[in-house]
């Protein structure tokens, strides 16, 4: 067994134009920069992307806006991004949006091979419409359905030759999810270790979710919101 | 009236000690600032964190460390990370006592909106709509009335609604304001406020029971 | 805000009879013993308890079926008890019997507030008499519903006076789970630190699941399967 | 005729480098003696951990650290340790490669009975029902004969069944069979088994195909 890829050229082999990809992070934090960097090299195109946010438009998932790469997003929040509000208008990009638990919980529902959920999350609003609803005891929840997906890609801080994952800080967020969801599951790490490395009590995601994993360099991690207070 | 301040004081004055809280973006994480030195009150970050600490000194911003409004933070003493699912899990287990959002219209049977405008850019509901339909309490901090004059408490929302019937209480410039089945309910009046103002700001049923106090800050 | 209590005995306080309890463990692994002795002790009565296992004849949870406490088990594996069997076939003992994994799916059903979820265990066979079952693309699901629990009881290794949770080893199991499920959850830890001093991002169990702490004593922590090798 | 080690020794060779195994309690976990040396075969225990290794030495026993039959063992280097619901969540989103488990029954379309014998005391299914539910690929690890000389190959369960037809192979004492649409195929004999010893021992619907190859262990 050999999970271990050279860098993320190598570990992106295999994604094919139309392919559904998950992607890891929260804003900017905990993104795959290599990854994506890759993806954005390789021209492959009409990806759907299933990815809390959509990076901003020289960083992250923008980087494949810009390249036209992406066919549909599926976030909870798109905020930052001049060039993907241009191609939502043109009609060039299609957009679901989902409340971000409703997201994270259908990643889970993947990953544990849930079929789908229930969540309060969206009922009586346009999230609704069209969604099948039921009544548990009074209150009203929407049915909501595991993603399919072809890639995951996630970012983790530390990785052991097992596909053993630790995440840092807030830069976990949907990554454990999304590694856990993918048919074939990508990590790039900041630090790539041995196995036995790692505590195996300390493991967030275990490796059997993971199919490549890889050190990742050069790691930019833009910061969106840089608020400070002066010492 | 109060400033954006004075309302996250008021709103500060809802805290109990060992309170787990979310707070929204917006006046919501003003409220941070005044929680009572004597209080644990705990700060949920719906992006993953349990222990939400003040801004970093400068030169000190970890990029790792972001709250849901992603600006950089630091953490409190008995601190947790944990992932997306685990989040909102607790959120929607009912497990944070208190949520304060930012609001553009309320109705006056608990209906809020906030995320979306017709006609603009959808920048899409975030976390919204799971606290908002999760949540035991929801206060709602938000300017009562726009500059064209026109109040945002009302009897319908205009906007697409982030969640029904879920706006326990509000707390704008002008007051303070519970959610009954009659409608709002004035509480307390902001310094300086009168209860006829409030009356001309307030398009929705409102209710007003005796003496109505002025709030204390 | 003060989690910390002082001993089992004063962390069981409000559990009266006719309660329902969630009781952390697989097997002997990682059960709660220092509360299991108080509620012996405490002599409450008719509880209904949730648990994988049933403890063994002189150990767990087969001292509270000893002592007549138990009305009803709901567990996945209750194969290790004569006391309990004794129990069961007179009809004084109620038994629910789970697949393990619904078992489990339904503790973090409740925790992440999620009123029911779809599994394919049990799927055409008695264990789905009486059940709604539903087809997701091609594949026949039973709806299984979260619990509701008055009291979840679990074991940590580590805890702080947050109420933060660290397990060890598999005696993790369902402790996490149940954690997240109590309406009033109850944790004895082997350790209890100050605040501060676990590592935030080796946190199993997040201190808001946690609303009684304390360190227990005497850990017999008894081997069910004493299984070596010669060196 | 094989024994228990020979059954063991015969669904070891379904093993491919990087599987993830489940072994059941009884025969299923002898399989773990015969992992080929140049595989890297990761073992899976349903009470959550990935990366089961031996016995422990003599005391050095750890009470904290058990498998699925409650025995005490070790782990191999990078291990993991989860909770029970990521255990059957990997289960039954098919990550597992790979599951091993005993059988009181097998029908001749893959429905096995394991759990329960009626007028006995019932255990409990334990995680059986999940991982029959689950799995991609489950071997049956069993004796096909009973003591009586009662076939356990059957045309349909006699038992309370675990799962509906989800047995892909079946490992015995006299041979290994397939289930296919027209029942139990024979790919193998055991050494020193003859095709007719079979055909004696089966009860359910058998197919067989030219000739019939003595396994090689």
């Amino acid at each position: 067994m050999n999970k271990v890829v050279k860098n993320a050229d190598e570990a992106i082999r295999g994604i094919k134009d139309n392919m559904t990809l998950m992607l890891g992070g929260f804003g900017l934090c905990g993104i795959p920069e290599n990854c994506i960097s890759s993806l954005v090299k390789s021209g492959v195109k009409g990806l759907t992307c299933i990815s809390n946010n959509a990076g901003v438009d020289d960083f992250g998932i923008g980087l494949m806006l810009k390249g036209r790469q992406v066919k549909k997003m599926i976030s909870s929040y798109v905020g930052e991004n001049a060039e993907f509000e241009r191609q939502l208008l043109s009609g060039e990009l299609e957009v679901e949006l989902i409340p971000q638990g409703t997201l994270a919980t259908r990643c889970l529902a993947t990953g544990y091979g849930m079929p789908a959920i229930f969540t309060p999350a969206g009922v009586g609003t346009e999230v609704a419409e069209g969604k099948e609803t039921r009544i548990f005891k009074g209150k009203e929840y929407l049915l909501e359905h595991a993603f399919e997906v072809d890639f995951a890609i996630v970012k983790a801080w530390k990785g052991d030759t097992a596909g053993n994952l630790i995440y840092r800080a807030t830069a976990r967020n949907f990554n454990p999810l999304m590694a856990m969801a993918g048919k074939i599951t990508i990590a790039e790490v900041e630090h790539l270790v041995p196995e036995g490395e790692l505590d195996p009590d300390g493991i967030h995601t275990p490796g059997i979710f993971v199919h490549r994993i890889f050190q990742g360099v050069n790691y930019e991690k833009r910061i969106e919101q840089r608020t400070v207070r002066k010492k | 009236m109060l400033d954006k301040n004075g309302i996250a004081k008021r709103i500060a004055q809802e805290l109990q000690d060992g309170y787990y809280v979310n707070l929204g973006i917006g006046i919501p994480t003003l409220v941070a600032n005044y929680i009572p030195d004597n209080m644990d009150v705990i700060l949920q970050s719906e992006n993953g964190l349990l222990g939400i600490g003040p801004f970093p000194f400068e030169g000190e911003e970890d990029p790792d460390l972001i709250n849901a409004g992603k600006q950089t933070i630091t953490t409190v003493k008995g601190s947790s990370f944990f992932d997306s699912a685990m989040s909102f899990g607790m959120i929607r287990a009912g497990k944070v006592d208190l949520t304060v959002l930012g609001a553009m219209e309320v109705a006056d049977n608990g209906d809020i909106a906030n995320w979306k405008i017709p006609g603009k850019m959808v920048k899409g509901m975030g976390g919204a709509m799971d606290l908002v339909a999760s949540a035991k309490n929801i206060i709602v901090a938000m300017q009562q009335v726009n500059k064209a004059g026109e109040s945002k408490l009302l009897s319908q929302c205009t906007l697409p609604i982030t969640g029904r019937k879920c706006v326990k209480k509000i707390v704008t410039e002008m007051g303070v304001y519970d959610i009954t089945p009659k409608g709002f309910q004035l509480l307390e009046r902001a310094p300086g406020v009168s209860v006829d103002q409030i009356k001309n700001a307030v398009a929705g049923r409102l209710v007003i029971k005796g003496e109505i106090p002025e709030m204390k800050l």
